[in-house]
């Protein structure tokens, strides 16, 4: 097994991962033999286009959808061994934020319970502990106890629901937390706040964060490493500077060209985009970017690239890289 | 009388079929058809003296045991087999056959054979005697109509549903639950008769749309009874309309179950028979049309009692009796999931709460009322004491000990010797006696009571003559005709 | 697509199976011996331990239920004890009239429910869908046998219109018989297009909210085609369900309108079967009337792939 | 160049169960026929009301007043007739999220022909033959396939072309893109974006462009107005836009957003706090509870749209910035 | 911490004030006709009413007096009573048979809704044979075998009513299961019997009442049917539906004795579905958000 570029023991570390889901007499290649290791305090972004399975990936993590093969190992632990009473033990340890902070509360039930309920579950008894922790998270997250515990979910913007959901995942004093597009719904304005919350989260409760998004430069404002998926396979991993100033891959590049920058000097390239992803229930064989690709050949689609440090600690899987 | 046209008669139920081995007792929507498409051996005429159809003549023996019926030559079925004396033979062995288990041989239990010494001679051996057989026979039931035996023969299980008789109308059509087609019998005996080209018989189950389907003109002729007493007051305001009745014998009655409590107790049951007030029952049944009883036989019977012992209307004696008993009166009475059985059943209750007794109603459909009462599952059920020529079959059957129908459980020697004596006795002097003493005696043991004498009711269009009195309860149209 | 068909097909038959044995149990619980009931007046123990034998009464419950399988999985629903016919000829008798009644109830019920339920929903919150909203539950709050009557003395006394009861084959009289129909299925439709009606205005409200209503406004389509070709199709799939199961529920009969219309249908033979204890006939028309509950089940699946594309491609 | 569209003086009023809900609030805007303008806001400032108020589509109890001249006609006393008849015609829309805006019922060649037989009085033959050169502009392949395939065959992208296959279906004068590329991938909505202005030039329509993106609107509009809370608070040629920017509301939406070329865990200058609820406006300047500049006056009293220096230059602040932009971030 | 400069007392002006929604003229009538009726229905028996089965036999439907207030019906009993009586009866049947349904058809419909796969079919395919089932088969055998009575009337439009409610239930589950609040639940290590519990069943609830207030309505009038077959209230208690079966016999009559109920049934189901409907707008959650 190839080492990635991981300055420590990783915390968490996915090897060959599969995820597939049946549709119908067809199968869904969501993940398909994704490997990956995060260090303990490290952010490692992940993006990809919409479909990619980066939620999919995510959630196999946290073993809410069990992979068909491969493993997840958590601080050395095998998380896809793990049943029951163990798992749920280990759940504390690992959460989870959504992309749509509303729909992630529960709409009939009132904030303080919502933020208690992991301490429920995790078997607090004393209440009066119970109150003193969510009041504490919720003073962390920037709101106010007495005023918010009482109230429902829909009393609030998008942007106080994602503070009440990183609440909820601080409370345990988890050490590892999958953020799933967490702030792809919300607006520019409450965007930068919450981008600015988790980064002060991470630094204050010792975070290690797995961040999905599909926009490169929120990926690149909080992560310290960026693997960039497509189809179900990883296309390049790196450190986020070094990344984005030098892609390898291809798929990186045109990710990088298609963003819209807001200055009206830089003309927009006109047609650096091509087509569209293809589907995951029969995906290319080979390269999974090679119909999109303008560098694709006779070898992408009968050889899978596998991923090759390219540079250090950057790791690309593409038969013709970049420069 | 005008030959040619159709009429439609309106019945409450659905025919279910001819064949008595099928359908064991036909009911009152089957007596109509049966009337039409069969001939018994006798009839009532106006007076209710029996008279001559299949048969021309009858003589009997000395102890009525044994009676000889001549019959009318000359005569076929639909299907064109003669009658005669072998074809009733058969349709009576058929009946009375252990191998057939028909329900309906348990009528002609009296019967004990039936000889056919020749073409057109027929004799009844009786196992007691009867001294009122021709009349009794004149019912359209399932036992005396008389069937093609070679239709049954070859039909089989079709036979049910494809009746072939004598009678005046054959059978064109039937649509199940829907319309049953009579044509008029060209070849019929009586020459000159039927009159009607066509009789169509329609299930009309609902009351207030069968009445309606009378004043709409869907139907000609309609069966009906005292709980439509509204429609019936309306028909008889109706110049359009004609209301037939017909003060039969025979009462609507209830029976006590004498062996469980507090049925076993003569003071409960007597107090019960005293509470009930006839006449205002019948105003708030039937707006006064149904006719309280005081015995089994009513007025429109040869039986005519000075005294029938009836106990008298009184509440305070009813009230006094149950206070006398002691115990709670609580019981349970079956009513049949009918609304006429409904209402009757809470008139009832209401009475007897006033006395001090409570009784639940019990609602159960029509087929379980005899099976609950053969096998005694039952405090108190209502039942029914028909119209026909003779109280003797009927009474027999109710009170002797012994009998599966003596439903009371109650056995009394004195009655007992004079059911007995009653049924072999021929002159009807000393027979109305010993009926008026048995009635005495019912109604002091009050083992059974009496509510209302039967009357029975058909409405019609103003315009369908000859329609003859509902003998025997059955709606007989066969011999009308339209102006 | 035939895949589709053929499971939705085999999923039929565990259904089937238990209608049968529930109506077993229910019909062999029914109170009333029927040997009791066959013999009546004649009963002595003895006769009846004897029909008990004959009729195999006296056999456990699971063989009966087992060998009168077999007879029906071999095309045998049995005879009536009482009138002797075949549980086919008795059904085949019926079933016209009630599938007719049924039809006629419904398409009536729709052509009340589908326009009131649209005109409510283009505007919502008006007085025309207030109005109409009370005039549902007031209808719905007079029972059938009610209504029956009224309809009666409107239009057969009053106005001489229609008559009021009775029934021919639509293949003798095919007007006759439309005419006979009129007033049973409008009794019928009037308890049914208040529920037409509910289900398909919420659903179409919910509809008209959608985006892609604005967009074929924004396209300058005329109303109508926006109301009927743009709205309605997505909306009907609840009303579908709700018909569907209308539907089954009228396959079974409805012994109140058959009854006060004098039309013979299967409500009133299975009525009559129970109160008869005619069990073969009961047990055999109960399954027929299973099986065209499960076809019409499945006819609204279909149903289902027709309207909505979604499904048809299998994404649900 | 001849002024295809005036808004003057637009306000729509929303009710709801806490009140009034003053979605758009006097707004002034015009456009000339050939020109794109952007809209630029949060989310909730009145963006989609100002469209929908365009184009007559406001939702049944929505109040509106004020004048939207469209070719010389005011909108908002059109009899519906022949506001049915303009619409989709000389007015087109492409919706935000071409996953709802597509009928999932219907064809994609019944919901293009519709529209061109509609309007067009095309024969179905003709109507197809237009349908299949719509969807080859818009780039589909296989364009006769596509007609009798549903929305959900076909993928977010596809889809979004399509609505506007739709929308250009009739040649309309003025085309409003609301959001039409938020529900998309990146690289997808660069393609959107590259189709929409191609067919703009060759077509020469005018559009609207509204998005939350100020990116989106760089490169692409020729004037932009910038929303907040139901006013245009500041409106500029986008040139003159992003090189002086006089509303600390527009300058404070540019930093907030994350730079490609900013290093990793840089804090972003974000806005604080969030919009007033729009049923309970403020006495002044709306942005002022979160305006890092504001003063006793802002707080008192709305600032009305004054003129810059810069010719065609419009901002609302009584405390206009006075650096040059993109030097605060 | 520059960026932390939220608090919940900035945003305090844009929180929703409580909720002060006008409920309407119509809600205060329906519901004032509601708690009437409930009243006089469980406080019938210690009313100054006439005794609702005393017959006077001889003041067959009499006209209104001072004595009967609304008359008397087909057996000389006071209207007034039977009416206020039946009430009591047809609200019984008409509340608890649809609780049956809710409790029962509820509970499959969130738990097939929940565990799909196998169970799904199973409970589906269960209802299924319910429905396939002719009801009123179902009735007559239930009440030949059980007897009649009130409970056992219950229990078999209960049970008949299972069917519907489990629809509901199943497809408002079927969707809320793919909400992501249930994953986060599941991603806390919640067990399953707490996600329904805690996280479904409180939105699930909702619909389902709705749905409930159709059912009484519905349950009230099928009495009514059943009454009319002989198989509903034991008499001689009354019940709205029985005293319309009855009534119908004396339309031309009597008209009153078929319409009183008939407009006692008309109001409290109009109220009852106005009181719901206003309610289920109320503790809608999306209706007071932005
Ligand atoms: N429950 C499911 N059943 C079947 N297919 C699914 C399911 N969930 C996701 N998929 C499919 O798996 C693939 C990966 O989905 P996933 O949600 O992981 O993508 P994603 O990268 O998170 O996309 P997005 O950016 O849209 O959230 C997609 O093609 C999706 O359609
Ligand atoms: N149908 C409606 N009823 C009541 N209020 C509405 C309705 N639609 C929108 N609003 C309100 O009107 C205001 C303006 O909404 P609008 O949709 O125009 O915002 P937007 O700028 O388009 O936002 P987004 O970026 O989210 O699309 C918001 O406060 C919104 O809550
Ligand atoms: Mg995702
Ligand atoms: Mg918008």
């Amino acid at each position: 097994m190839m080492q990635l570029a991981v300055r420590a023991e990783p915390l968490l570390d996915v090897d060959h991962l599969v995820v597939e889901y049946g549709l119908g007499n067809k199968t869904v290649h969501a993940v398909s033999g994704v490997s990956l290791q995060v260090a303990r305090g490290e952010t490692l972004g992940l993006v990809g286009e919409s479909g990619c399975g980066k939620s999919t990936l995510g959630r196999a993590v946290l073993q809410l959808r069990r992979a068909k093969s491969g493993r997840v190992l958590f601080d050395g632990e095998d998380l896809t061994a793990m049943e029951g009473e163990a798992l749920r033990k280990m759940r504390r340890r690992v959460q989870l934020i959504f992309q749509d902070p509303i729909a992630s509360l529960n709409p009939r039930r009132r904030i303080g319970d919502i933020v208690a309920e992991p301490l429920i579950i995790a078997g607090v008894k004393d209440a009066a502990e119970r109150k003193r922790r969510v009041h504490e998270v919720l003073s962390a997250v920037g709101l106010d106890p007495e005023l918010v515990a009482n109230r429902l979910p829909h009393e609030f913007s998008g942007g106080q629901c994602q503070r009440i959901c990183i609440a909820r995942s601080l409370v345990l004093n988890p050490e590892f937390i999958v953020c799933d597009e967490p702030v792809s719904a919300l607006d520019v304005s409450i965007r930068a706040q919450i981008l600015n919350l988790l980064e002060e989260m991470k630094a204050r409760f010792g975070l290690t964060l797995l961040f999905i998004a599909h926009d490169l430069a929120v990926v690149k404002a909080v992560s310290d490493r960026v693997a960039v998926m497509y189809l179900g396979r990883l296309c390049e991993v790196g450190p986020s500077e070094q990344l984005f100033a030098k892609p390898v891959h291809p798929y990186t590049d045109l990710l990088l060209q298609a963003i819209p920058v807001p200055d009206p000097d830089v003309r927009p390239v006109e047609g650096v985009a091509v087509g569209e992803p293809p589907s995951p229930i029969a995906p290319p064989s080979g390269c999974r970017f090679r119909t999109r690709c303008p560098r694709a050949d006779q070898r992408c689609s009968a050889e899978i690239p596998e991923l090759r440090e390219v540079a250090p600690g950057q790791f690309a899987a593409c038969h013709h890289p970049l420069a | 009388q005008k030959s040619g046209g159709s009429i439609t008669v309106g019945q409450e139920l659905e025919i279910a079929g001819f064949d008595p081995l099928k359908v064991g007792v036909y009911d009152t929507s089957t007596f109509t058809a049966a009337a039409a498409i069969f001939d018994t051996l006798t009839t009532l005429d106006d007076k209710g003296e029996a008279a001559p159809k299949l048969a021309v003549s009858w003589t009997h023996s000395d102890d009525y045991m044994t009676w000889t019926f001549k019959l009318r030559q000359g005569v076929t079925f639909h299907d064109g087999t003669p009658f005669n004396a072998q074809a009733f033979k058969e349709n009576f062995d058929r009946q009375k056959d252990p191998a057939n288990k028909c329900r309906c041989a348990f009528y002609i239990t009296n019967v004990k054979e039936v000889l056919a010494p020749d073409n057109d001679t027929i004799v009844y051996k009786l196992t007691d005697p009867s001294v009122n057989l021709p009349a009794t026979i004149t019912i359209q039931s399932q036992n005396n109509v008389i069937h093609s035996p070679t239709a049954w023969k070859t039909k089989g299980d079709d036979y049910n549903r494809n009746p072939v008789g004598t009678g005046p109308y054959i059978l064109k059509s039937w649509t199940a639950g829907d319309r049953m087609v009579l044509e008029k019998n060209p070849n019929y005996w009586d020459k000159g008769r039927p009159y009607l080209d066509r009789i169509v018989l329609k299930p009309l189950p609902d009351a207030q749309s069968r009445f309606a389907s009378l004043q709409s003109g869907e139907a000609d002729i309609i069966w009906d009874d005292e709980a439509d007493a509204d429609n019936i007051l309306k028909a008889q305001k109706d110049s359009k309309l004609t209301v037939h009745t017909y003060k039969g014998s025979g009462a609507q009655v209830y029976a006590f179950n004498t062996k469980v409590a507090p049925f076993d107790d003569v003071r409960v049951r007597q107090a019960l028979v005293m509470a009930i007030d006839r006449p205002k029952m019948s105003q708030a049944i039937s707006n006064g049309l149904s006719r309280p009883a005081s015995n089994p036989y009513g007025d429109g019977s040869w039986v005519k009692c000075k005294d029938d012992g009836a106990l008298p209307f009184d509440v305070e004696k009813a009230k006094a009796l149950i206070k006398d008993y002691g115990k709670p009166v609580e019981f349970k009475t079956l009513v049949t999931a009918t609304p006429r059985g409904r209402m009757v059943g809470q008139v009832l209750q209401q009475f007897w709460k006033r006395v001090g007794a409570n009784m639940e109603i019990e609602q159960v459909d029509q087929a379980t009322i005899p099976s609950r009462a053969f096998t005694r599952q039952f405090q108190m059920t209502p039942w029914r004491i028909v119209d026909l020529a003779d109280p003797d079959p009927q009474m027999y059957a109710n009170f002797r000990s012994g009998s599966p129908l003596a439903l009371a459980g109650f056995s009394n020697p004195e009655l007992d010797r004079l059911l007995d004596h009653a049924r072999v006795t021929a002159d009807p002097g000393q027979r109305t006696e010993d009926y008026c003493a048995i009635s005495r005696l019912i109604n002091k043991e009050a083992i059974w009571f009496w509510t209302f004498q039967n009357t029975y009711y058909a409405l019609s269009s103003a315009k369908l003559k000859g329609f003859p009195k509902i003998y025997n309860s059955v709606i007989d149209v066969s011999m009308t005709w339209l102006e | 697509m035939l895949n589709f068909v053929v499971r939705r097909l085999l999923a039929m038959l565990p259904v089937l199976l238990a209608v049968s044995l529930l109506t077993f149990l229910i019909a062999s619980l029914l109170p009333g011996d029927l040997a009791l009931v066959i013999l009546g007046d004649q009963a002595t123990p003895e006769n009846v331990a004897a029909l008990r034998r004959d009729m195999g009464l006296d056999q456990p419950l699971w063989w009966r239920y087992l060998s009168w399988l077999g007879h029906v999985l071999q095309g045998d629903l049995g005879r009536s004890y009482r009138t002797g016919q075949t549980v086919l000829q008795a059904v085949a008798e019926r079933i016209p009239v009630s599938l007719q009644l049924m039809l006629m109830a419904e398409f009536i019920g729709l052509v009340i429910g589908v326009p009131v339920a649209i005109a409510c929903a283009a505007r919502a919150g008006g007085a025309f869908d207030r109005f109409m909203t009370g005039s549902a539950f007031a209808i719905l709050s007079m029972p059938s046998f009610l209504v029956a009557i009224l309809l009666i003395y409107l239009f057969a006394l009053e106005l001489h219109w229609l008559p009021a009861t009775g029934y021919v084959p639509f293949t003798e009289e095919p007007l006759n018989n439309l005419r006979f129909f009129v007033l049973p299925a409008l009794t019928l439709a009037l308890a049914e297009w208040p529920g037409i009606m509910r289900v398909l205005r919420s659903d179409m409200i919910a509809t008209l909210q959608e985006d892609y209503i604005a967009l074929a406004k924004a396209k300058g389509l005329k109303p109508a085609r926006i109301l009927f070709v743009h709205a309605l199709k997505p909306s009907s799939l609840t009303l579908v369900t709700v018909t569907g199961i209308n539907i089954g529920r009228l396959l079974g009969g409805t012994l109140i309108v058959e009854s006060i219309f004098a039309l013979p249908g299967i409500g009133r033979l299975l009525v009559g079967a129970i109160y008869t204890r005619d069990l073969v006939i009961l047990q055999g028309v109960v399954l027929l009337v299973a099986c065209g509950f499960v076809i019409v089940n499945f006819i609204v699946d279909m149903l289902y792939a027709v309207l909505d594309p979604r499904i048809r491609h299998g994404h649900a | 160049m001849s002024t295809l569209l005036t808004i003057a003086d637009v306000v729509v009023e929303l009710p709801t169960p806490r009140g009034n809900l003053r979605a758009v609030d006097h707004v002034d805007l015009s456009l000339e026929a050939g020109r794109t303008l952007g809209i630029v806001g949060e989310s909730g400032c009145g963006k989609t009301m100002l469209s929908r108020a365009v184009l007559q589509l406001l939702p049944k109890k929505a109040k509106l007043t004020g004048r939207v001249m469209f070719d010389g006609q005011d909108l908002a006393r059109l009899a519906p007739e022949s506001l049915r008849r303009l619409r989709g015609r000389d007015l087109a829309v492409v919706f935000q999220d071409p996953m709802t805006s597509l009928n999932p019922v219907l064809t994609i060649g019944t919901q293009l022909m519709e529209t061109i037989q509609e309007h067009l009085e095309l024969d179905a033959s003709a109507a197809m033959a237009r349908s299949i050169e719509l969807l080859t502009a818009v780039g589909i392949p296989a364009p006769e396939q596509r007609l009798a395939q549903y929305p959900h065959q076909c993928s977010g992208g596809m889809r979004q072309r399509i609505a506007i296959a739709i929308a250009l279906s009739c040649e309309p004068k003025l085309l409003i893109a609301d959001e039409p590329t938020t529900a998309l991938d990146v690289t997808i909505q660069a393609q959107i974006l590259d189709l929409l202005a191609r067919e703009q030039r060759r077509r020469h329509m005018a559009m609207i462009i509204i998005t939350h993106d100020l990116g989106v609107v760089a490169g692409r509009a020729d004037e932009v107005a910038v929303m907040y809370a139901g006013r245009v608070v500041e409106r500029a040629p986008t040139q003159a836009l992003f090189k002086r920017m006089h509303m600390p509301y527009t300058e404070a939406l540019l930093a907030a957003i994350p730079k490609l070329d900013a290093a990793p865990h840089t804090p972003l200058p974000a806005i604080s706090g969030r919009p007033p609820d729009p049923t309970r406006p403020l006495r002044g300047c709306s942005f002022a509870p979160r305006c890092r500049y504001a003063a006793g006056r802002c707080h008192e009293a709305k600032p009305a749209l004054t003129s810059a220096e810069t010719p065609g230059h419009l901002y609302a602040c009584f405390h206009p910035i006075q650096m040059a932009a993109g030097v605060d971030a | 911490m520059a960026t932390l400069e939220l608090s919940i007392k900035d945003d305090a002006t844009a929180a929703p004030s409580r909720r002060k929604r006008r409920l309407g003229l119509l809600f205060w009538i329906a519901s004032t006709w509601l708690v009437i009726i409930l009243a006089l229905a469980i406080l019938a028996p210690v009313l100054p009413l006439q005794n609702p089965v005393d017959m006077d036999m001889l003041e067959r439907r009499a006209a209104f007096s001072t004595e009967h207030w609304l008359g008397t019906d087909g057996l000389g009993r006071d209207e007034l009573a039977r009416l206020i009586f039946g009430a009591r009866a047809s609200l019984t049947v008409g509340l608890i048979a649809p609780m049956i349904g809710l409790t029962i058809g509820g509970a499959f419909g969130l738990l097939a809704g929940y565990f799909r796969g196998r169970f799904e079919t199973l409970v589906v395919g269960s209802m299924d044979v319910l429905l396939a089932f002719p009801p009123l088969i179902f009735a007559l055998a239930v009440t030949a075998y059980l007897g009649q009575s009130v409970p056992n009337l219950t229990l078999i439009l209960g049970v008949l009513g299972i069917p519907a409610f489990m629809r509901v239930a199943r497809a408002a589950t079927l969707t809320l299961a793919r909400r992501e609040f249930v994953i986060a639940a599941e991603a806390l290590g919640a067990s399953h019997a707490r996600i329904l519990v805690r996280e479904l069943l409180p939105n699930v609830i909702l619909p389902l009442l709705a749905f409930f207030l159709l059912g009484v309505a519905v349950t009230i009038v099928v009495e009514g049917a059943l009454s009319f077959l002989g198989l509903g209230v034991p008499p001689p208690m009354a019940s709205w539906g029985s005293m319309i079966g009855e009534g119908r016999d004396s339309l031309d009559v009597a008209p009153r004795l078929a319409f009183l109920p008939a407009a006692g049934l008309f109001l409290t189901v109009l109220a009852f579905n106005l009181v719901g409907d206003t309610l289920r707008a109320l503790t809608d959650p999306r209706q007071g958000a932005l």
